[in-house]
């Protein structure tokens, strides 16, 4: 599965893209933000605060609570900002 | 119609398009953002932007827009990249025979725009640089929309 | 600030103007009334006014908007005289750091002008020629402000 | 004082402006065009729906129980249809 990140979360995470294998164990937003989390102190620093991350699956707005089986590509972002 | 682009955009040129070889259209009314220094602490701004998903959020919004109003035309243009104050970073342009439809039209596209479409500004200045925070008036905006939907 | 004239308006050098030398302004708005063919009803128009009444009213109205929103720019043009179909017949624009007080000024000039500037619209076509009728909702337009400012 | 047409007011007095002495009688906007009426056909004609007509007196709209007594110039016009 391919995860992207933006804005400040593609900052502290220090990547803007990768392609990583899940547990099965996760099956939601929720649950991948909580593996992210494990993966090192700059993913537990950008995903600190979860409940202000925004995430797209596929390129559409996703709840925290959504499945993620059948994604391609999924990104986290903070709330957008353009206009 | 939605473009996502680096170049600045000609709202004259715009409309010119829109208006060409027709005379049905009674009203256009055009939205333009632009950024502001705030009193010399912004020099810069860097607008980064989802590509793929930008361009799906913009013509889904465009498509709600047209299905809500009788509009003639419809041109969504955003801008990422390094941008400077006095710059232009979106353009609205909504045409329809009367002017509520293209007043409202407008200024949904702009309300649904500023809190769904993937954007993110940093701006620069002299306290440094720092990721603009979305405000919470933007999400009051779009709720109004749905309440009206609902009535 | 306020024009009446029988030659066209350019937008774009319009905004220029505004924009001209700043770099505060974080929204704009502008509306552009045109002269529709209704189906090929209509093939000329006419435009009569008051001239001194003219003017003395749109900077009334724009008076009253400047009062009412934090505005950095407001303009109204209007032309008078011998239209065809797909011409301009008005510009409003409005300048602001927020697009609320840009969309809300723009709508709130075009509302009240369209019940109070001293314009006659006079249309020709196939059928001969007929004064245009007053539509009773754009006096519903204008009473929606009155309550506005009374809540 | 002077006394301004416009619009189909105007097409139908025959006449755009035209300077008058008004009797001690007429004091409001409503009197002058119940004088008005009194001039002939076209003016019969012009203000026979004198609920439609809209008045200024000096470049300002004006009711038709409005005094006229300092005017100079009062114009008379359909409503308004610009924009």
């Amino acid at each position: 599965m391919r995860l992207l990140y933006f804005a400040w979360v593609k900052e502290k995470t220090g990547i803007a893209a990768e392609d990583v294998e899940l547990p099965d164990s996760v099956t939601t937003v929720g649950d991948l933000i909580g593996w992210l989390k494990t993966r090192g102190p700059e993913f537990a620093h950008a995903f600190e605060r979860s409940e202000v991350i925004r995430a797209a699956i596929d390129h559409s707005h996703a709840r925290h609570d959504a499945w993620i089986k059948d994604a391609r590509e999924i990104a986290f972002f903070p709330p957008v900002t353009g206009g | 119609m939605i473009r996502v682009q680096q170049d600045d955009f000609d709202i004259a040129a715009e409309i010119g398009r829109i208006k060409a070889g027709r005379s049905d259209i009674g009203a256009i009314v055009t939205f333009t953002g632009t950024v502001r220094d705030q009193a010399g602490a912004v020099t810069e701004m860097m607008l980064e932007h989802y590509p793929g998903m930008t361009e799906r959020e913009l013509q889904r919004i465009e498509a709600e827009a047209q299905s809500r109003w009788p509009l003639q035309a419809c041109l969504i243009v955003h801008r990422y990249g390094v941008l400077q104050p006095g710059d232009n970073i979106v353009l609205v342009i909504t045409a329809s025979e009367h002017r509520d439809a293209a007043f409202d039209a407008a200024r949904f596209l702009m309300d649904y725009l500023k809190t769904t479409a993937p954007f993110w500004k940093r701006e620069t200045g002299s306290a440094g640089s720092h990721w603009v925070e979305a405000e919470a008036n933007d999400t009051d905006a779009v709720a109004r929309w749905k309440k009206h939907a609902a009535e």
